[in-house]
């Protein structure tokens, strides 16, 4: 059993493995983490493979960026996880099915007479002169000039509807709600305050009493309670 | 000087753009004007008509006052009209029929008056160019575009239920016209050009020519109504207005018939030769069958849809039982007789409606079992419901007789006992007919509301008696009507007796 | 180590996450590392296939799936913080506005 | 004056009357509208004398004149025109003189109504149409006169529209009436395959050649039509085919049937009574039920050449003589006697008609015409004088208060019986010599039937007259005392139309039955002359009527006046008792066989049930609610069942798109 062969059959099982983590573990802080060991082995394979900058590219960048994301989310929301996990088993044998079809439908393709080492000879390996991040860069920076660019629009436009989703805005900012202005009404702006007047004896009082009778209508309908949660601030009521 | 003038793009766009102008114009603020201009357009369109019959050449079988012109170059659509024997009197009993319905509605139509104007002025522009439409895609321009005022007539100004009903025409309608686009495409892209004169030259294999035949025959044979598709038309007029239901009847009914002329027989004609004898077995159904339905009705106006059903089955008769005849004068009589039915049911079947449109306006109700007695408190209408009625009925010396005549006598020579069944009508029809007069007219005042009634007005008078007059004329003396149609019809039997996969023609 | 050996291994990954995915109803947090796992194997695939037909090219396809990935994953964690600040909770079976 | 404006002026006189009377009756005011409209009718009675004078002793020709082409197309032209021969001279007169008569009468009968204008009016256009049918030169002038008649009794029958039952009547009549004109368009159409024209000139051209071929070559009728190429049949049912000349005869003979009510169609008949008086005199007894006897005789070159259709004829006219008499007599309504005795005497022509003795058929149509008004117009002035009583058992006794009317039935009703010297007699005799003569099988069942007929005949109107006029009266006497006679307007017509009855017989038999007066008109095969005896034996019509006093049927008349005499006046208890004996027989009669009953429940109930089950299940269960509406209804059960797809869950979207991810895998491995 050469080297090679050892490393790969170690780090495959340790990628497996970890790969079943993720999935079966209860606790979510841990499932991220058997997938960051995931990743760890994945690249080791891929080493293997002799595609040492993209190794180093998922270790680095991916793991460290995007699993580090995941952990960063999962710690800080305080999700309960057991609720999560109770309907767990139901679904495991239909899983379990799935997978078992898929794998022999792939197993049938991938089998060994396809791919094998006589139909797929294994190429020499490379020189140590032979750099992989130098014939990636020719070819990136010219062939595929203009996906790398779609790329990094992806990644700004990500950026954007991340920040955009999940920003909610410095707390003292001094800005107006238009909306919330078009929304008050005369009640909230005008408050009318009801003295009682002394009665004359002249009978045309009747009139006033009648106009009277509409404004007291009026007071009861006076500006509503405010219903707005008790976190609003008082710059935003006006 | 009239030569050069497009007479028959006037007669299209001028109650259209009129209808138009007096709905967004004077409106309902400044009703007299708006009544006046419509009266007036309506007024113009009859004149235009009339002059257009009394200019018409009736030696010739080819098309007159033709009007072509680009309209969209890149599918070679040409915006194309003309007219000849078969859709001149069509056009005429539009505009005569428009007209009378503007004039009625004036006093019949309380809300929205100035709209109804703009939506049967539309219709009569509309269907007028269906009849002169001489481009197939124009005229399924013109049959869709014609479903819309109708559908607003029926959907604003209808009874009770009406949007059951006007959406159910509307969908019957246009399901079936869906295949007719299909099917003009089809032909419009094998011959590159959508003038109707090339479909109809246009050498088409049999398979073809039954496919065709059918998608046609679905989109007509609903507009009919023939038989299996029928139930929509009864709805339909019991929910639409008067003014609504007339055209309905007296118009709309003659596109199908028309585009079995215009369109089955000279493009399609051994699919017809093959098809005729399920046709003819659902005409007589048709005559017999909604015959006997009327007969149980108790709503005024959907005996009448039945009994226009019942003589629409003539219209279809004769034009299909020309495949079993042979002699070139049986079967001249037998499309003579399906276009003088055509004409004499839309005078015959809008005047009925009109009449019961003047019971309606007085009290509110179609029922049969409301009425009775009628002729006590109104015996002039009594007297021209008996004409119109007996026309109905197909007395001779009426237009309703000469229609079926020519087509009882045609089907003879093919068999006799498809006259016989036909013949069945003559009872049939004088049995609902008089039946229903017996009961809504004759007898002793029904209840005092019938007591109330006043008697028809001047402005109904003058419809009823206009219609009353064409009636007796054409029954009495139809040779002109006659004269104009035979040479275009024997020019359509000359190609739907031309068998097209023969590769010639 | 022949191909077939990598290829079954992205294999063997790939259902794994799709197992996950079934099995997990309600954890949207274990959904998206599913998804991961998937691009993953995908990712694996890639290099296998670019190593043994000795053309850089797929490699060049696997820094497109990453970038791809990072910002699904970023959107997608940004939507669960929207999420658990509008209900309190990721749990998938309340989310059922969009219901035809 | 040119024979076309002559014919014309003829025709229009009587319309141009009735439009006036029609539209502007109520302001010309009643006695502007009826003079306007006898003048009308004066002026079309005098010229059809004229022109009936002109081939009865003149010698006019028949004259064939085209006023106007109703249609014309691909060289066939449908014609407007008169066509005037002996035949259709002898009609105009009949019809024009009886509705003069009638228009007179009506001066009086209708005296107090209002709506007399309009009765004017539709008396004139009915003599309108009338004439129009009669001179027509062509089968759909036929075809329009037939309908126009049809149209004008059925707006008279329902002349008092509030009466329930007189609006029930003329709906029936006219319906039984279309039901006979279905028939007759089916004929027009084969006469048109045949001939391929509708006018009557070439059609019997062709005809007259046929029996020249038969005459000069004593050939049969068959292979003479055959040379003429007539002799086509067609198939009815499978393999029975039918000659076309007896299906065109058979057809016409069942629009005759419809009008002239013979058997299976005369219900209409005695419910056209509902209608007034006159009316029933002009048209339910003198003229438009005599239209069909008309036109089967107008239609004799036809008719010659179809035995089946003569057999159908004779046998159909031979149970209508006999049945309808019996009816008659138990019968109580003076109007109903009559309108039965109408119904039997039209069987009698028809029978003429079977045993090809046409001109005896045409001249008891004339005859006829002249004695059933005068009966009617008499039952009128009775009905007039008791205020509107038509029922004989609550009369008698008056022929002490209504002399002349009591005279004027008298000499119909002895002219009806056929009593030697009135016109009856002579009309009658022929048709039973004529009878006697005929061969083919239903020759002696007519010959029974007519003889039989000769009894009941004179029983019931015999019944009628003893009950009406003789006998202890059974008004109240004040009621009796204030009877008086009719005013002149009403006595004078009778007077005018009991003189005709008297004379008409002696008169015009030599012409009409002996010498050659219809000539051309009427065609009889060698082979089917019946007259031949009648003519032999006939010397002059005085020896005639004496001779008649020695023949059986004298003798059958006799005992029938005898038999009524006696259970009428000198026994009526064996009345009773005869009744009550014969009890079945009594209520069969009583109820007319059942037809009303039967075609009621079988025809109207029937088809109205019908319709109601075809528009229930047919139109609404199967079409309606069936394709249509539950076609929609499963579009939006289908919408619902796919919304159910939407669940909302997160993972079963997930879960979908694994499956079609593990699906097309499978399916590309298993298919690849």
């Amino acid at each position: 059993m050469t080297a090679e062969q050892i490393v790969f059959y170690l780090f495959a099982t340790l990628a497996i493995a970890s790969a079943l983590g993720v999935v079966m573990v209860r606790n979510s802080v841990q499932a991220v983490l058997c997938l960051v060991l995931t990743f760890f082995s994945m690249a080791a394979l891929w080493m293997l493979l002799e595609a040492e900058f993209l190794a180093i590219a998922l270790v680095l960048v991916y793991v460290g960026a995007v699993m580090v994301l995941f952990l960063f989310v999962v710690m800080m929301l305080d999700v309960d996880f057991a609720s999560l996990k109770q309907g767990f088993t139901r679904y495991v044998p239909l899983g379990v099915l799935v997978a078992a079809g898929l794998l022999i439908g792939l197993y049938w393709v991938l089998r060994g007479e396809v791919f094998g080492l006589e139909m797929m000879p294994e190429p020499n390996k490379h020189g140590a002169e032979h750099s992989n991040v130098e014939v990636l860069g020719k070819l990136l920076y010219t062939d595929y000039f203009y996906a790398f660019e779609v790329a990094g629009v992806i990644l700004l436009v990500a950026i954007v509807a991340a920040i955009s989703l999940t920003f909610r805005g410095r707390r003292e900012r001094r800005g107006q709600s238009v909306p919330m202005q078009h929304r008050a009404s005369k009640d909230e702006r005008l408050h009318i305050v009801k003295m009682d007047a002394e009665v004359a004896e002249f009978e045309d009082q009747q009139i006033d009493q009648d106009s009277d009778n509409t404004g007291k209508g009026k007071k009861k309908q006076k500006s509503k309670a405010k219903a707005k949660p008790k976190t609003q601030t008082k710059g935003e009521s006006s | 000087m009239l030569e050069q003038l497009p007479i028959l793009s006037f007669l299209i766009w001028i109650p259209v753009i009129g209808g138009l102008v007096i709905m967004f114009g004077p409106g309902d603020r400044l009703l007299s004007i708006s009544q006046r201009v419509g009266i007036l357009l309506g007024i113009i369109t009859l004149l235009l008509s009339c002059w257009l019959a009394w200019a018409f050449a009736t030696n010739t079988a080819d098309m007159q006052f033709v009007e072509a012109s680009r309209w969209i170059p890149s599918l070679n659509i040409r915006y194309e009209l003309a007219i000849d024997g078969i859709s001149l009197p069509l056009i005429v009993l539009t505009s005569l029929i428009g007209l009378l319905v503007l004039i009625s509605a004036t006093a019949s139509i309380k809300k929205r008056q100035s709209q109804y104007f703009a939506a049967v002025l539309m219709m009569t522009g509309l269907m007028n160019g269906v009849f002169a439409a001489q481009d197939a895609i124009l005229f399924y321009v013109f049959w869709e575009a014609m479903l819309i005022p109708m559908f607003l007539l029926i959907g604003i100004w209808g009874g009770p239920n009406r949007i059951y009903a006007t959406v159910k025409f509307f969908l019957f309608t246009f399901f079936g016209s869906i295949f007719m686009l299909v099917a003009l495409i089809y032909m419009g892209r094998e011959a590159d050009s959508f003038a109707i004169s090339d479909l109809q030259k246009l050498p088409l294999s049999l398979t073809e020519q039954k496919w065709i035949f059918l998608a046609f025959l679905l989109a007509f044979a609903v507009k009919i109504p023939m038989f299996p598709v029928h139930t929509w038309l009864p709805d339909a007029h019991v929910e639409a207005p008067t003014g609504g239901s007339v055209i309905l009847a007296a118009i709309m009914l003659k596109m199908g018939g028309y585009g079995f002329l215009r369109f089955s027989l000279p493009v399609t004609p051994d699919a017809v030769a093959e098809y005729a004898y399920w046709l003819i077995l659902f005409s007589l159904i048709a005559i017999v069958y909604i015959g006997l339905v009327a007969l149980a009705q108790k709503d005024m106006k959907k005996l009448i849809a039945y009994s226009s059903i019942a003589h629409m089955g003539f219209v279809t008769l004769g034009t299909f039982i020309i495949v079993y005849l042979t002699a070139m004068q049986a079967q001249s009589m037998a499309l003579q007789g399906a276009m003088v039915q055509m004409i004499s049911h839309g005078l015959v079947s809008g005047a009925l409606f009109f009449s019961i449109g003047v019971l309606y306006d007085r009290m509110h109700s179609r029922d049969i079992a409301d009425y009775g007695g009628v002729v006590n408190s109104m015996p002039v209408f009594a007297s021209l419901l008996m004409l119109f009625i007996l026309a109905n009925a197909g007395l001779p010396g009426t237009s309703g007789f000469v229609g079926e005549f020519f087509v009882i006598i045609a089907s003879f020579q093919a068999d006799w006992r498809i006259a016989m069944v036909a013949g069945l009508t003559l009872i049939l029809a004088a049995a609902y007919s008089l039946w229903v007069y017996k009961r809504v007219i004759f007898g002793k005042t029904a209840n005092e509301a019938v007591a109330r009634l006043d008697d028809v007005t001047k402005r109904e008078r003058l419809v009823l008696f206009t219609l009353a007059i064409l009636i007796i004329a054409l029954g009495v003396y139809p040779q002109p009507l006659i004269e104009i149609m035979q040479p275009s019809l024997e020019k359509i039997i000359e190609s739907a007796t031309l068998s097209k996969i023969g590769g010639i023609g | 180590m022949s191909l077939t050996h990598y290829l079954m291994v992205s294999a063997i990954l790939f259902s794994i996450s799709v197992v996950g995915i079934i099995i997990n109803r309600k954890n949207v947090i274990t959904l998206l590392m599913c998804i991961e796992l998937m691009l993953l194997a995908v990712n694996t695939n890639f290099i296998a296939f670019s190593r043994y037909l000795n053309d850089e090219v797929g490699q060049i396809f696997v820094f497109f799936i990453l970038t791809v990935a990072a910002a699904e994953a970023a959107i997608g964690l940004a939507i669960l913080v929207v999420l658990f600040r509008s209900n309190k909770d990721i749990d998938v079976e309340d989310l059922r506005e969009l219901k035809g | 004056m040119s024979m076309q404006t002559q014919l014309l002026l003829i025709v229009l006189a009587p319309l141009v009357g009735a439009m006036l009377a029609g539209l502007l009756g109520s302001r010309l005011g009643k006695r502007l509208t009826h003079r306007l409209t006898i003048v009308g009718v004066l002026i079309s009675f005098l010229l059809s004398l004229r022109i009936f004078w002109g081939f009865l002793y003149g010698n006019a020709t028949p004259v064939d004149i085209t006023v106007y082409y109703w249609a014309s197309f691909s060289e066939l032209s449908i014609q407007i025109g008169f066509m005037i021969d002996s035949l259709s001279a002898l009609m105009m007169v009949v019809v024009t003189f009886v509705s003069l008569m009638v228009h007179i009468y009506s001066i009086g009968y209708m005296h107090d109504d209002n709506g007399y204008q309009r009765f004017f009016s539709y008396l004139s256009l009915f003599t309108f149409s009338m004439l129009m049918l009669v001179m027509a030169n062509n089968f759909l002038q036929l075809f329009f006169g037939w309908e126009a008649v049809g149209l004008v009794s059925y707006l008279l029958i329902g002349f008092w529209y509030q009466k329930e039952s007189a609006i029930f009547a003329n709906m029936k009549a006219f319906l039984v009436n279309r039901v006979g004109d279905f028939g007759f368009i089916l004929g027009i159409a084969a006469i048109f395959l045949l001939f391929g024209t509708f006018d009557y000139a070439p059609i019997f051209k062709t005809m007259g050649q046929a029996e020249e071929i038969m005459k000069i070559s004593e050939r049969s009728a068959e292979n003479a039509l055959g040379l003429m190429s007539l002799d086509g049949s067609f198939v009815a049912w499978g393999d029975i085919s039918w000659p076309i000349i007896t299906f065109i005869c058979i057809c016409l003979f069942i629009g005759a049937m419809g009008k002239s009510a013979q058997v299976p169609l005369h219900v209409w008949l005695p419910d056209s009574m509902e209608g007034p008086t006159p009316i029933s005199a002009l048209i339910h007894a003198a003229t438009m039920v005599t239209a069909g006897v008309f036109m089967v005789a107008r239609m004799s070159p036809l008719f010659e050449f179809s035995e089946t259709a003569l057999t159908l004829v004779t046998i159909i006219g031979a149970i209508t003589a006999l049945f309808m008499g019996l009816v008659a007599i138990v019968q109580s309504d003076i109007k109903r006697i009559i309108a039965y005795s109408t119904l039997s005497q039209l069987g009698y022509m028809v029978v003429a008609l079977g045993v090809s003795a046409y001109s005896a058929a045409i001249f008891h149509l004339f005859t006829h015409a002249f004695f059933k008004a005068l009966l009617f117009l008499g039952a009128g002035s009775v009905i007039v004088a008791l205020h509107h009583e038509q029922n004989i058992h609550k009369m008698g006794g008056l022929y002490k208060r209504l002399p002349f009317t009591y005279w004027t039935t008298l000499i119909g009703t002895l002219a009806l019986i056929g009593t030697p010297f009135f016109a009856g007699f002579y009309s009658k005799d022929a048709i039973i010599m004529a009878t006697e003569q005929a061969q083919g099988p239903a020759a002696s069942f007519a010959y029974f039937a007519v003889m039989a007929g000769v009894v009941i005949t004179a029983l019931y109107s015999f019944r009628m007259l003893l009950v009406v006029f003789h006998g202890k009266t059974k008004l109240d006497q004040q009621q009796f005392s204030q009877l008086t006679e009719s005013p002149r307007v009403i006595t004078w017509p009778l007077i005018a139309l009991a003189v005709p009855s008297l004379m008409i017989g002696w008169l015009m038999t030599g012409t009409m039955l002996d010498g050659d007066y219809f000539g051309k008109s009427l065609m009889v095969l060698t082979g089917h002359d019946t007259m031949q005896a009648f003519r032999e034996e006939f010397t002059g019509a005085m020896s005639f009527a004496v001779h008649g006093f020695m023949t059986p049927v004298f003798g059958l008349m006799l005992t029938g006046v005898m038999t009524a005499v006696i259970f009428v006046w000198l026994k009526p208890g064996w009345g009773a008792t005869a009744g009550k004996m014969l009890s079945p027989v009594n209520r069969l009669l009583e109820r007319k066989y059942y037809f009303d009953e039967v075609y009621q429940k079988v025809f109207a109930k029937g088809s109205h049930s019908l319709g109601d089950v075809l528009w229930q299940y047919g139109d609404k269960a199967v079409i309606d609610d069936g394709i249509i509406n539950s076609g929609a209804q499963t579009l939006g059960r289908i919408g619902q069942v796919l919304r159910k797809l939407q669940s909302g869950y997160l993972y079963h979207y997930a879960l979908v798109m694994v499956l079609g991810l593990v699906g097309l895998l499978l399916w590309i491995l298993l298919r690849g």
